[in-house]
Order: C-alpha cells, then structure tokens, then sequence
C-alpha cells in the first residue's frame, strides 16, 4: 500500500473515495473488495432525518491503524484503508469507508468485512442520531 | 498527588456538561476516578459498560492515575 | 435499483463504476458493499501478461441477469448490478466489478459475494491467458 | 430433417478453427449434436464437462433439435 495514504483516518469533511482505492491498486492483486456505510433514513424502526458522529481522535487513530493491520495479517491482504467521517451527516451521506486488496477474492472479502465488524466494536467513535419525531439521541450499543 | 485531566465524550459529556476537566486522583485507581466522577454528573452508565484510556491508548481500570496524563472514559462506541 | 443500468451487463471497453454505484443509491441503504476483479500478473504460478475474455453474449446476459435477480432476493438486499469486461485485458485492468446495496452489512457483502461466485460459475465467458513465456491457454476450469 | 447452426467458443472454436456451422442435425438428441462434432474437431472435453444452449438459453442434452435453432455447446466457463 502506498505511503501516501494512511491505513485509517478520521475524516471531518465529505472525502474521495477514488485516490483511496488508487493507493491500494498492485499488480499482484486479482481481486478489490470495498464497504460503504451510509446514513439510512431508518433505525430500529425510528424516522431518521441525520445524525452525528463524534471521535476521540487521538485513540480512534491508533486503535483504527491497529485493526487495519492485524486484518491484512491475519487474512494475507497486499493492502487495506478506512477511513470514517465525524461531524454532521445527511440521508445517504457516506459515513465510512473500507477497502482491501488480495490476491485472491477470499482474502479481499474477508479483510473488509473484519475490518468494518472491528471498527464498529473497538473505534471510538459515537453516533449521535435525529428523528424525525424531534428527539435525539447517542447510541450507545450493548456490547 | 496526581493531578489528571478528564475527557467526556458523547452521553457522558452531555451528563456533565463539559468535555474536559482537571481533577486531583486522590489515591484510588482509574475506576475509582469514574465513579467518582459518576456521581458528581449523574453519569448512567457502570463502569463495566466503558473503557477507559490514557494519554491516547486503551489502559487498564487497576492502573493508577499519573500526574499530568489524560484520562479518557469511552462510552460502548457506535461508529460504522 | 434505477430502470437506466441493467443489472447485468457485459462491455467490451472500459467502463466507468461511478454511475454503476450512482444508481444503487437508496434511502433506505445504510450498507454498500463492491467486489472488483482486476487482471492480477499472476495465475497458478505462472507470470502472465494479460488476457483476452471472450463471451456468449446473449446467454451471458440472460444469466448474468438471473443471478444478479436470485441474490437480491436470496438475501433480501435493495439493488446489485455486475459487469463484465470482454477483449484485450492488461495486467491491472478492471474485469469486472459487482455491488450491492442493502439496510444492513451482512446482506450488502452476502450479495456482493454470491454474485460473483456465481458469474464466476455460470456466465459463459472464457478467459485465455498469455504468458510471459510466450505461451498462451483457455482456462477450462474443472468444475 | 432439422438444420440447425452450432456455435463453438474458446478452444472448441480455436479446435474447429471457425466460430459457427450449419449441420443437418440428423435424428440423434442434443447430446447426439456434440459426439458428432467431437469427433469431426478432435474436441478433448467430452461432453460430461459442458452445458449446451438452444438460442440463448440453458437445455437439456436429451432434447431433440429444432429446425432453424442455434444450438451452443459451453465449455467449462472461467470469467470473474
């Protein structure tokens, strides 16, 4: 994976998605499997018209870079990235994104899936929804 | 005695209405710092529901305070 | 899924991914997940440089249609779409690309990945491989 | 009789040495369409490791040839 990019990063603006999946392009690699998360306009069957997201950034950083490598490692990737927005997001914003390289389609898939499962458990990062009702909320998942 | 710096994030800030503030230890460990703190804001959440991190890397609720450093309590995280 | 991008196509030029994504765009979508094959330098350790796809278009699309069809359902998803490229391929060339988009995660990558399985099993193309050596072969793969 | 027009891909067609022909299909099935064509191109796959489609759908090697039908024979597939 290119140097340029780094393996995570916490975004507070909309970002390209494209020089992300460019850093991880090798000629190694026969196969690229990539995630979006979007903000849908439901959640546990509640309205919703937007949400939040905010980080411990400093600890998001490090935790984020650690998964992505143990993912690589563990599945035999060529390379990985992910990168999640904070701050305010709209219906059908891109939250987070994740994407993987490998020699083979297995590795590919299975890099961004355990990554995307491990960002959601481990990187601290907090989502702070608005219903369409008016209430709002911080989600705070059983473990 | 070790003087510490708090950080709240998401509900727990909200419950205390700041995202930082400096404390003194006392003499307790990292758990005993929150509940201290739980108490003072009406926090909800136990202590068995967080994480809690020093100076930016996930740390261990037995360890004690070291003075200067920032204490951060994590909430259950809900990225993604 | 937008009526303008069937869900399976066949090109026989490079195509652009962006209006592919573009059209499975959903409210109701909170998970995209995409698979892209690209030509590795590399296969069953012999060096290759490039390859040329062949297909029998009309059963292709007839079938590429169906299984894009039997995932979304099979998984409950809201939109996929795959293409496939034939011709002239170089090392790092886009073969084919799948996505999906669904109200959760495991239904976005169960789609994503069932699709290309079954391309990869039932659309009648072909690929012949060139060697660095010089030598060349149809890949008849064993079922 | 029927006559129908065979399509060969990849190496049948690199065997045969062109893409398509017309053959009088005989009384013989499907199946029947294929031993003949086998034999005729030296094919190596017998037809146990192919499909066979009849104007561009799947069918079966046990159906008869329709007069006029273009009856394809696909050899193990490998795109992806």
């Amino acid at each position: 994976m290119s140097g340029h990019v780094p393996a995570f990063a916490i975004a507070n603006t909309e970002f390209d998605v494209a020089p992300l999946r460019a850093a991880l392009i090798d000629d190694r690699a026969g196969a690229f499997a990539s995630f979006e998360g979007w903000i849908r306009d439901h959640n546990d069957g509640r309205a919703v018209d937007g949400l939040r997201y905010e980080a411990y950034r400093a600890l998001a950083e490090t935790e984020g870079a650690r998964i992505v490598a143990e993912a690589i490692a563990r599945h035999g990737a060529l390379g990985a990235c992910c990168v999640h927005r904070i701050g305010e997001l709209a219906i059908g914003d891109l939250a987070v994104w994740v994407g993987a390289s490998a020699a083979h389609r297995d590795a590919a898939f299975a890099t961004c899936r355990t990554i995307i499962d491990e960002v959601k458990a481990r990187v601290p990062i907090w989502k702070h929804e608005h219903y369409v009702d008016g209430d709002a909320s911080w989600l705070h998942l059983e473990p | 005695m070790a003087t510490v710096t708090l950080l709240y994030f998401a509900s727990l800030r909200d419950a205390a209405g700041v995202g930082e503030e400096r404390v003194d230890a006392g003499d307790g460990d990292l758990r005993a710092l929150y509940v201290e703190a739980r108490a003072r804001h009406g926090f909800v959440l136990p202590p068995e529901r967080l994480r809690v991190a020093v100076d930016g890397d996930f740390a261990l609720w037995g360890d004690a305070p070291r003075d200067g450093s920032e204490v951060a309590f994590i909430p259950p995280v809900s990225g993604g």
